[in-house]
């Protein structure tokens, strides 16, 4: 079973060089830091930054330099700022290439939900939407079931919708799977979990074929 | 062109309950601070408020929440307000969320002439209820309006006396866009300048946009989140 | 009878202080030269300038620096640059208070053509359909006649049309006119201009009423 | 991030007969004038030019439209170029004229994954023929769609390794935002420097959009209209 860490490690896997990567708040932050050796990605946070950089050493933070996830950061060589507006006409005309993001619920068409608990929880979609909506590659960051142990990747989403049929990859504590026309397919397994604990755990339709192999992190 | 005015209090002296209004910034990030203090003094209510978010419990927009001046945010997030989810929560505030970039291109489009636009942003979800959906390329996508104010309020790094803007870092964020789109635009600005004291290659807001201007003061910038690594790392 | 110098000076009496001025190219670009002491206007070039300044030096004419009509210019101090879709933006959104530009034919309703002779003359309408169509306080700058003496103040226009309904004022070497519900009113008379040459050289409705003032220049 | 390339050749090699082409300039001025001069070594034909302008008898586009490479202009202003119109009045040339702020909008909205917006710019007149027209605010508008190309090809004074672009002065006009249109875009920049060398603050034209970028040589920069005052004015 991977650990939050393990999920950042596997989805820096799947980067390319020359990729312009969003990374959404959590776990798909955490993606920045395994970018693997020889690959060069530029991190887009959508509040303006291209060639965001790490944390600011202490005492150096820049109340006027911050990320989408309003954390303090620092600029790379090469980093360029800019208007909201450009930042989601980069998003929506997908110059981006990849999408990282934390999700409550996938469904096994791709819908997503993560921005509304109606009646509890509204703190709004922020550029979600957008980001959903327009990227050609979207990967989902989650733990596969809730606190309450119910399954987070379902025939239907139950909760209000962020985008309709657009999750291409999850990643989870358990597992990666793509979202295809026929549902969930179990690409791989984290570290000692079986099939069968992943079949347990999903609630949409799900699709196991041949050898599953473990991942290697 | 008489664009630069004494302070903040004179440059919404004529604000008025009801009015709509649009505030740039991100987060605590790029916020008209002054023109908020000034606003929370005057008092007035019953405001339609567009901005990203809606400040925190104590500072920002969150200070005319807590005042009960604001009847409706027009926002894309609006977390980390434990005072805005209450009075949310109640129905004592009208809230309009609008994904981020529409809210951003909404804006624009206000201040550009362009009355509406399709983007596919927010197609098969309730944000999508009601609106005009047409396919393009194969994509569905939902038909937007543009959004203006009464005033937009903007908060900038420098400006000069013709009102032409930079910012500087992420606090440029919704600044441009809303300056675009207010019928009058103020804009606050850490250090006002000469004519020709800027480089006209790199103005961000060219001066057409704004109608008043002046020197803020005592910005405090608050930090919302922040996050540090040792040198050791 | 004015010339174009007069057609020029009488447009520029109608400037306001605090101004935004898009200029079109020929008589209207002229106006620049007579701005009323005391009045301070910005002069706006579609091609990306605000601040718009005198013509250059000898020997210091930058090919990087050229206004609409391809002319090399200059800046004044607080000029600032900007693209194409900013540009537009000012003109779309309303932000450019008064467009002078020239016409070929104008109709008593406003509607104004200056962008083609189908067969003969197409060089395109540049920025004329955005300007025309989005400033709510147009004037054209034109002569009253055309070479042939036929009138340029129709009551429909035969060219193909730039604009409909727009234009609110036309000043030629004869005459201020505003253009009205009822038609082309007549405003002024150009120095030793009679009303019966006005009336003569006008095809479409004209309102006369009263004694018509001569022009001040 | 391998964006760089070594000259014009390298950076058209793929181009081919009958693609979609956009160049930046306005006039004369920030014109591709390497890539063009590559393009008429190169040869193809059949192309479509999205352009401001047609360039002159002699320079710029001219050059293409003089060894009949160019099948279709799409422009807003094609005046000045004798052979232009020519090939236009005989048939040869097929020309899709756009005013000038529906034309920069239109790539914009090719960059920005809007595939159509609302602008009251030609209603009434042959431009909005077959076009849906909807009543904003009272007042009628013409639905544009978004304009993109195979490859964008723009001109910029200064940029780095990573594609950051920044212009000179009127140099600037619709480069930016064909930058955002092209599937491919390729930037030829006065002076290639080093990531770092540009200030974040003041890029023009953000990296993303750039896919390939030279450093150009021997720029002409002609002056259409040379107009100059005298010392004693």
């Amino acid at each position: 079973m991977l650990d939050k860490i393990g999920i950042a490690k596997r989805i820096a896997q799947e980067l390319k060089d020359g990729w312009y990567v969003n990374l959404g708040i959590g776990i798909p932050t955490l993606v920045a830091n395994y970018v693997p050796f020889g690959i060069d990605v530029e991190f887009q946070s959508e509040n303006g930054i291209l060639g965001m950089g790490p944390f600011p050493f202490e005492g150096e933070e820049d109340p006027d330099l911050i990320n989408a996830g309003k954390q303090t950061v620092t600029l790379r060589p090469g980093a360029c700022i800019f208007d909201s507006a450009m930042s989601f006409a980069m998003i929506r005309g997908q110059h981006v290439q990849l999408t990282v993001l934390g999700a409550m619920e996938v469904s096994d068409e791709g819908d997503i939900a993560n921005w509304k608990i109606p009646g509890r929880m509204v703190k709004g979609m922020g550029g979600a939407m957008d980001l959903v909506a327009s990227a050609e590659n979207i990967i989902v960051a989650m733990m596969h079931t809730n606190k309450a142990g119910e399954s987070k990747l379902l025939k239907q989403c139950t909760l209000p919708l962020t985008g309709v049929k657009c999750v291409k990859k999850i990643v989870t504590e358990l597992a990666v799977l793509d979202v295809t026309p026929e549902g969930f397919k179990l690409i791989e397994r984290a570290p000692g979990v079986s099939v069968e604990h992943i079949i347990k755990s999903t609630e949409g339709r799900l699709i196991v074929e041949g050898e599953i192999p473990e991942m290697i992190i | 062109m008489k664009k630069v005015v004494n302070d903040a209090d004179e440059a919404i002296h004529d604000i008025q309950s009801g009015m709509t209004l649009m505030l740039g910034g991100f987060g605590l990030c790029g916020i008209p601070e002054n023109c908020i203090a000034a606003l929370v003094k005057k008092g007035i209510n019953n405001l339609v408020c567009i901005s990203n978010n809606a400040g925190v419990d104590h500072f920002g927009l969150g200070l005319l929440l807590q005042n009960r001046q604001i009847r409706k945010m027009i926002s894309s997030y609006v977390g980390e307000n434990d005072e805005f989810e209450r009075q949310m929560l109640s129905g004592e505030l009208e809230v309009d969320l609008i994904p981020q970039g529409s809210l951003a291109e909404r804006c624009r489009a206000g201040g550009a002439g362009i009355p509406a636009f399709f983007t596919p942003a927010g197609y098969g979800t309730e944000i999508a209820e009601g609106k005009e959906v047409r396919i393009f390329n194969g994509k569905p996508h939902i038909l937007e309006s543009a959004l203006t104010a009464d005033f937009a309020i903007v908060k900038a790094w420098k400006g000069d006396h013709y009102g032409n803007l930079i910012f500087k870092g992420t606090a440029r964020n919704f600044n441009p866009m809303m300056a675009m789109a207010g019928k009058i635009t103020i804009a606050e600005v850490e250090e006002l300048v000469e004519p020709g004291a800027l480089d006209p290659n790199f103005i961000h807001t060219p001066g057409i946009f704004i109608q008043r201007i002046f020197q803020g003061k005592n910005y405090e910038k608050r930090i919302e989140q922040r996050t540090v690594r040792t040198k050791s790392q």
